[in-house]
């Protein structure tokens, strides 16, 4: 591998061993809100990363995010509710069996093109829901389960914990993001997000890649349901399959800038925490004053963050 | 009739039409030539009016079009053919040819514009139902060289309208230009049939790099050795 | 009761497709994913509403006199904040935009009109009549009649008029659209508006029959964005069949299964149609 | 040998038949003509070579083997290629991004990199490099659909009007520019309207005809017949 | 680092989105409540301090905010949160963070059920809802129709709410008297449904002697306006607290609900003194009548209050342990009826409050009690 690609790798790492330290600076425990702050902006970092793959990176706009993190939050809980397994070992196999869904879905949802692809995601998401919620002698229906994270490893959760894990996760889905687009698949995404007919008849393979793209960014999303099961402790259809995990990804990259590996992170950093912020000091009025900020964001710098900079390769 | 003074046009930054000047008389059938990326189009688009020129001005029948949307210059006489068959691909071939009769003058002309446009273009009466995005690229052609005329414009800009016809087709429409020609409609045309274009032209231009290199009567182009070795292949 | 199900399964889907059809113009024809249209229709019940209680007029009526309002605000919206975000952002830029709108718009609402829950109930809220054995109420019927009429009336202008050409065209190619002597920038700001106009007259007609509340608009979005596809992106006859087969689909599932399987039975046969047609039952597609 | 062989092809949209019972054979290593009035069928018949469009009756067969199911991008992958006749390329991307997709497909990206600058240079496109897709002028999109579809490496290579709006002086270049591709051993499927170029380059012609076969030989006899003259040159060629 | 003065309460509320309607409401009740303590000095001296945070009704927000009031804000305890769903998801966190955490409303059975020590509930749950109902229809309706079976339908909506009546109450009561009732329907719907006439008409089909509704406000209106849309008889028809039991749906449903029955939780004492003051203060202050929603909302702030008065230390954690304490040892007669918690049959910290649920009935527009008998203010019209 040549320099270039290694170099933004190695700036990653140092970033997350560095950002690692920082339980030992601010203490987790006087600090609370600030880390439930911090562990809502990785995880979120994750699912907006996750987003972009498929949708910035591939081209392929979903709108089927929620049933994703719905798919690997109900792994996790209903492994811990019928298997009594840690949620936290149930973590990996969140990722894993969204993306067993996603090849369900993507087998169908693949079928279609834009517009009509975004749609069917949107249904196939809310098929899952359903399906969450019909089925209740295995997932308790609109009750939820509750899921009691317990220890790591006999490190007790909390804080620092939580927040180390999800620093770690979101540096993982950076770190996809970040491989993908310093190799050649990268190109191959971008052909078919702008022109499929092109790309076929040039002989790319669309569906393999569109394909590739999907399991990436479903298994990510997976994962960031597992953790939030983890970390409300209770799953319900509604909180699982809250169309704010579909919505809020788009336009946190959006706002980033969609298509480039720091997008995400950008519009995350910047917004989750002035929206934590407004809903817990003005409890009836944030969603106005968030709306403000939207649209501000939106008509101002309409190509993203990371489209005022000239050079926006990552 | 139209009067270009030194304009200068391009795309946002990128400058591609430096100090044009042309005019055209009343009643004339001018050409336009020039090798690929010359900016003949970006010429015609500035005349529409979809390009504002960043100097100079434009002149319609002594009144200044410089900076007047497409809709103006429209409602004023001029309509432009676009190249590549830019056609309405989601409308019906009837649809779009109604497109051409959108300006309120010349409604109450729907049903003659209409025949007119189906004799010439006998297939598109035939497809008059047919979605206009699955017609074959010579019938998109047809279909917005019939909306153009569909407008009764006082003056046409005609982006290389020959584009993929056949050669059978060609000759019928350059006829009916002629026949246009003599019942009053002035004529800019862009060709890369050089050779026709010139034919049917009694004056034209030529631009290079955003420039005009060569202007006259038809035939003295004709004989200009350098055009005749880059622009008819002798 | 095989016929009254049906029935009414047209009915309500004639609603479903009066629901569907300011979106069919934003996101079908524009391709703006408009993310306040459930707001718009919330807006539009409440107009309906405040007229109804302060002085009496019939939504039936109202929306007609509130419709100039709602083509305001649409216009000034569009106006000012999507047009001027640049051609090539704007699909996914207008996202962020319309979310945020939906956002201010249903605060707002509660800040007016409180997130009491409201309704309108008309003189005849309770007359029925009866069709064909089934039992109709005429707020229903009348509504449903409404949404019939104001489908077949916009597809009218959609399809045979000149203004409602020019907004097909504009859509397509603003540039070759405005060669033809189409003012764009004026038709563009007034698709929208009409957009947000028939939204909220979904909402008004809509009101008899409903309830209201400031973040009533989120129950109708789903639906709505299916049928616009279901129907074949832009395409006002497509909605209507659309809806209507949604309608009545619903209905036949929730009587022969489970009432509690008609929403999966809708997304199923939503995907199904679309694999089957996936460019929607009435769309098209360009060859290449 | 025959690289292509198209038996009784048949293909239909709904009423209208626009390629019908056609028999084609096209033999490796030559320019093969296709012309015909507009709507004849002709880019229905590169469509359903390539498989953009499914085949209504009949069958295909590239070198030997039947390809009538495969689809789009692995027939490209077999060495069938081709340029669109409205051009459809990467338009957000530049010139060079464009040219150097395709070749990522078989190279290294060092290597396709190199590879798609001298791909550039050899179709006149060296000056619009940087440049995106869409800022070119339509003359230049056709010269990138051909680097694009000449970077895949094709074996057969369906060309569909590569000289509209291309000027005189480009020509000329085009011309010697595909026999040399000719030379290199791709066959190649010319689709055209320039008869001054048809007669160039094609080594043998087909007229097609509302789907129908109505001619076919070499160029200049073709070029001479009544049915020809009447249903697509017209009387300037007579 | 937070001020000892004052008594700091969370309360996790649906402020924005489809609940705030009722986020409203307790905001009311409970600040109303708080203000009057405050204005006579507050607890022991301390004033009551009422945090509010938007849950938008949704569990995860609410576990979110249950995080941050706790942690970061040190409140005292929790209040409510209007549905079950966000109180099933909250109280894990106030047993992790042992914090106490009051239900004024969340009706669901396992709530308080997961034997959680630090859960208090002081209404009924909804096993509880239909228990005057069920009386009342054994000992009333059954004998007056002298049918050797009745049929019954029953239509639900699918939430944790929903599911806990039938779960807990309907469905078990119709099984277990079997040779009386037959239930011939049994279906749950969406909250947000549009039309439900396909379902009703289903209903009608089997010609039910007794409809039996468990919804919330809008869906009841709904459904209300639909049955006599569709045409839908039946002797009796019932709803099951919540939506039931609130003015809105006899308005709003153009007045649909004549006759209806609704089995709940009382509004309230309503023979005692005491409540018919509040009642009018209330009026006077928000210029409506209130239901059983403000009731509760106002009882628990000040049974909060009252348990306060055992809270002597000033670290927050200390205070929890002691509120704790005192929560379980209170006893206290209030406008809701007697408060004092207890663990029985499998539930913990429940107020026992059997005798908490009663039958009420719309009539000309007034939901007045008719059953228990020595609770009823009118004769039932049946
Ligand atoms: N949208 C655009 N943005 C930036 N540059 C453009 C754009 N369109 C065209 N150009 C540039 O302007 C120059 C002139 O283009 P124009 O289309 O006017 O040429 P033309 O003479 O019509 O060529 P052709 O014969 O190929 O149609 C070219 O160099 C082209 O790259
Ligand atoms: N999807 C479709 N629906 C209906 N008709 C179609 C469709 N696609 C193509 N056609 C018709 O089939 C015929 C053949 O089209 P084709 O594009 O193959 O013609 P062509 O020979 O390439 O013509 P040109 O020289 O004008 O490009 C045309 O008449 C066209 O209108
Ligand atoms: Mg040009
Ligand atoms: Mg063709």
């Amino acid at each position: 591998m040549q320099n270039r690609s290694v170099k933004p790798i190695v700036i990653l790492f140092v970033c997350l061993v560095v950002l690692s330290f920082m339980p030992f600076i601010i203490d987790p425990g006087s600090y609370k809100y600030l880390y439930n702050i911090f562990f809502i902006v990785n995880v979120t970092v994750l699912l907006a990363t996750s987003w972009n793959i498929l949708g910035g990176f591939a081209g392929q706009i979903s709108f089927g995010h929620a049933g994703f993190v719905g798919i690997g939050a109900y792994t996790v809980a209903l492994l811990h509710y019928h298997l009594q397994w840690s949620p936290w070992l149930a973590l990996p196999l969140a990722g894993v069996v969204t993306l067993l869904a996603a090849v369900i879905i993507g087998s169908i949802a693949f079928k279609l093109r834009g517009p009509y692809f975004a749609l069917s995601t949107l249904a196939l998401a809310e098929v899952t829901k359903l399906i969450a919620e019909g089925w209740r002698s295995f997932t308790q229906g609109t009750q939820g389960v509750v899921v009691s994270p317990g220890p790591l490893l006999s490190i007790p959760s909390g804080g620092a914990l939580y927040f180390v894990v999800s620093l770690w996760l979101a540096g993982f889905g950076i770190l996809c993001a970040l491989l993908i687009k310093l190799s050649k698949t990268s190109y191959f995404f971008l052909a078919v997000g702008e022109n499929e007919d092109a790309a076929l008849s040039l002989g790319i393979n669309s569906k393999k890649y569109k394909l590739i793209a999907l399991y990436i960014s479903s298994f990510l999303a997976g994962i960031t349901g597992g953790v939030l099961s983890v970390h409300t402790g209770f799953i319900d259809p509604s909180s699982g399959f809250d169309m704010v995990h579909t919505v809020e990804p788009i336009f946190l990259t959006m706002v980033g800038g969609i298509g480039t590996v720091l997008g995400p992170v950008i519009g995350t950093v910047l917004l989750v925490p002035v929206g934590e912020v407004f809903r817990s000091h003005f409890p009836t009025a944030h969603l106005l004053l968030y709306g403000i900020v939207l649209v501000v964001f939106a008509r101002f710098i309409p190509k993203g963050i990371m489209g005022l900079f000239r050079k926006k390769k990552i | 009739m139209l009067e270009i003074k030194g304009i200068d046009s391009g795309y946002g930054k990128i400058k591609v039409l430096k100090d044009i000047t042309l005019k055209i008389e009343k009643g004339e059938m001018v050409a336009l030539v020039g090798p690929n990326g010359a900016g003949k189009t970006t010429l015609l688009k500035t005349i529409a009016g979809m390009i504002v020129p960043s100097k100079g001005d434009i002149l319609l029948e002594e009144t200044s079009i410089s900076g007047m949307p497409p809709h103006k210059t429209s409602a004023r006489g001029i309509a432009y053919v676009p190249e590549g068959r830019r056609v309405f691909s989601a409308m019906s071939v009837e649809e779009n040819l109604l497109m051409g009769t959108y300006l309120k003058k010349n409604r109450p002309h729907k049903t003659e514009s209409l025949r007119m446009v189906y004799d010439l273009f006998p297939r598109l009466e035939e497809r008059k139902k047919q979605t206009a995005g699955t017609l074959s690229g010579g019938e998109q052609q047809m279909l917005a060289i019939g909306r153009g005329l569909m407008m009764r414009p006082k003056l046409v800009l005609l982006d290389e309208p020959s584009l993929g016809l056949a050669p059978l087709l060609i000759n019928s429409i350059y006829k009916v230009l002629e026949r246009l020609n003599g019942e009053g409609m002035t004529t800019l045309l862009v060709e890369q049939n050089v050779k026709k274009a010139l034919s049917l032209c009694k004056r034209a231009y030529v631009i290079e790099s955003g420039e005009i290199v060569m202007k006259g009567p038809s035939e003295d182009i004709l004989c200009d050795e350098n055009v005749k070795c880059t622009y008819l292949g002798i | 009761m095989i016929t009254s199900i049906i029935i009414n399964g047209i009915l309500i889907g004639l609603i479903y497709a009066l629901l569907a059809i300011g979106l069919t113009v934003i996101f079908g024809v524009m391709r703006i994913i408009n993310m306040f249209h459930g707001e718009a229709v919330m807006l539009g019940m409440y107009a309906a509403f405040v007229l109804f209680d302060k002085f009496g007029i019939s939504p039936y009526i109202s929306v007609f006199l509130t419709a100039p309002i709602f083509f305001v605000l649409g216009s000034i919206i569009y106006k000012f904040l999507i047009d001027p975000i640049p051609a090539r952002e704007r699909e996914i830029t207008s996202l962020i935009i319309t979310l945020g709108i939906s956002f201010i718009f249903a605060t707002s609402a509660m800040y007016i009109w409180s997130a009491d829950y409201r309704t309108v109930t008309l003189p005849f809220s309770q007359d029925v009549m009866v069709f064909i054995k089934t039992r109709i109420g005429y707020p229903a019927l009348i509504s449903s009649c409404m949404s019939a009429v104001m489908i077949v009336g916009f597809y009218l202008f959609m399809s045979k008029t000149y203004m409602g050409r020019a907004i097909r065209a504009t859509e397509l190619d603003k540039d070759t659209a405005s060669v033809m002597g189409v003012n764009v920038k004026w038709i563009s700001i007034a698709t929208f508006g009409i957009g947000v106009v028939l939204a909220a007259m979904a909402g008004g007609i809509l009101s008899p029959i409903f309830y209201i509340y400031p973040f009533v608009g989120s129950n109708f979005v789903i639906k709505a964005f299916t049928i616009v596809v279901l129907g074949g992106m832009g395409s006002v006859t497509g909605a209507l069949v659309g809806g209507i087969i949604l309608g009545v689909a619903e209905a036949l599932a929730s009587t022969f299964l489970e009432y509690s399987m008609k929403d999966i039975m809708a997304f199923i046969l939503f995907l199904g149609i679309l694999l089957f047609k996936p460019s929607g039952i009435l769309g098209g597609r360009t060859r290449l | 040998m025959n690289i292509l062989e198209i038996k009784d092809l048949t293909k239909a949209f709904g009423g209208v038949v626009a390629v019908s019972d056609l028999n084609l054979s096209i033999r490796e290593g030559i320019i093969f003509g296709v012309v015909g009035p507009n709507g004849a069928g002709k880019t229905t018949l590169i469509n359903v070579i390539t498989g953009v469009e499914k085949i209504t009756k009949g069958s295909i067969f590239f070198k030997g083997s039947d390809i009538g199911k495969l689809p789009t991008f692995k027939r490209s992958l077999e060495g069938i290629t081709r340029t669109f006749q409205i051009p459809q390329c990467f338009t957000g991307l530049t010139v060079f991004e464009n040219i150097l997709i395709p070749l990522l497909l078989r190279l290294p990206k060092q290597e396709a990199q190199l590879e798609a600058a001298r791909i550039a240079e050899r179709m006149f496109l060296k000056d619009d490099l940087n440049k995106q897709a869409q800022m070119l002028s339509v003359g230049r999109l056709k010269l990138l659909e051909l680097a694009k579809a000449y970077a895949t490496s094709p074996r057969l290579l369906l060309v569909d009007e590569p000289m509209g709006g291309v000027s005189l002086d480009m020509m000329d270049s085009l011309i010697n520019l595909i026999k040399s591709l000719r030379d290199e051993g791709i066959t190649i499927l010319l689709v055209e309207h320039v008869m001054k170029v048809v007669v160039a380059l094609a080594d043998e012609l087909v007229v097609l005809n509302f789907g129908k076969q109505i001619a076919l030989g070499a160029p200049q006899e073709v070029m001479k017949r009544k049915e020809v003259i009447e249903a697509y040159l017209g009387d300037e060629y007579a | 680092s937070y001020g000892a003065g004052t008594f700091k309460i969370g309360c996790p509320a649906p402020m924005t989105g489809p609940g705030a309607n009722f986020g409203e409401k307790f905001k009311k009740a409970y600040t109303m409540a708080a203000d009057e303590i405050n204005a006579k000095g507050g607890v022991n001296g301390t004033k009551l301090e009422l945090v509010f945070e938007d849950t938008q009704a949704k569990p995860a927000l609410a576990v979110s905010s249950a995080k941050k009031l706790i942690s970061s804000d040190n409140v005292i305890a929790l209040l409510g949160g209007w549905s079950s769903g966000v109180a099933f998801a909250v109280a894990p966190v106030a047993l992790d963070n042992k914090t106490p955490y009051l239900l004024e409303h969340p009706a669901l059975d396992d709530i308080t059920r997961k034997n959680n020590d630090y859960v208090f509930r002081l209404q009924p749950t909804t096993g509880m809802y239909s228990a005057a109902l069920e009386d009342f229809i054994l000992k009333v309706v059954y004998p007056k129709e002298k049918k050797k079976q009745l049929t019954v339908a029953y239509i639900y909506v699918d939430n944790a709410f929903g599911q806990g009546v039938a779960k807990y109450g309907i469905i078990p009561f119709f099984k277990k008297n079997k040779d009386k009732f037959n239930l011939v329907v049994s279906e749950s719907y969406n909250e947000n449904a549009m039309d439900y006439k396909p379902l009703l008409l289903k209903v009608k089909n089997a010609a039910p002697d007794i409809v039996v509704l468990t919804s919330y406000l809008t869906d009841g209106i709904l459904l209300a306006k639909q049955i006599k849309e569709v045409g839908l008889q039946a002797k009796m028809f019932t709803g099951t607290g919540a939506g039931h039991s609130m003015q809105d749906i006899y308005e709003k449903s153009g007045k649909a609900t004549e006759k209806y029955f609704s089995s709940g939780p009382w509004h309230g004492e309503i023979k005692d003194a005491n409540w018919k003051k509040w009642r009018s203060a209330w009026e006077k202050k928000y210029k409506y009548v209130p239901g059983e929603h403000e009731v509760e909302g106002y009882v628990a702030i000040q049974v909060l209050a009252e348990a306060l008065k055992g809270v002597k230390s000033s670290d927050v954690v200390k205070q929890r342990e002691e509120l704790k304490a005192s929560l379980k040892a209170l006893n206290m007669k209030t406008i809701f009826g007697t408060v004092k918690f207890d663990n029985f049959d499998g539930y913990t910290n429940q107020n026992k409050a059997y005798k908490m649920t009663a039958v009420a009935q719309w009539i000309n527009g007034k939901l007045l009690q008719v059953w228990p008998k020595e609770a009823a203010e009118r004769e039932p019209a049946y």
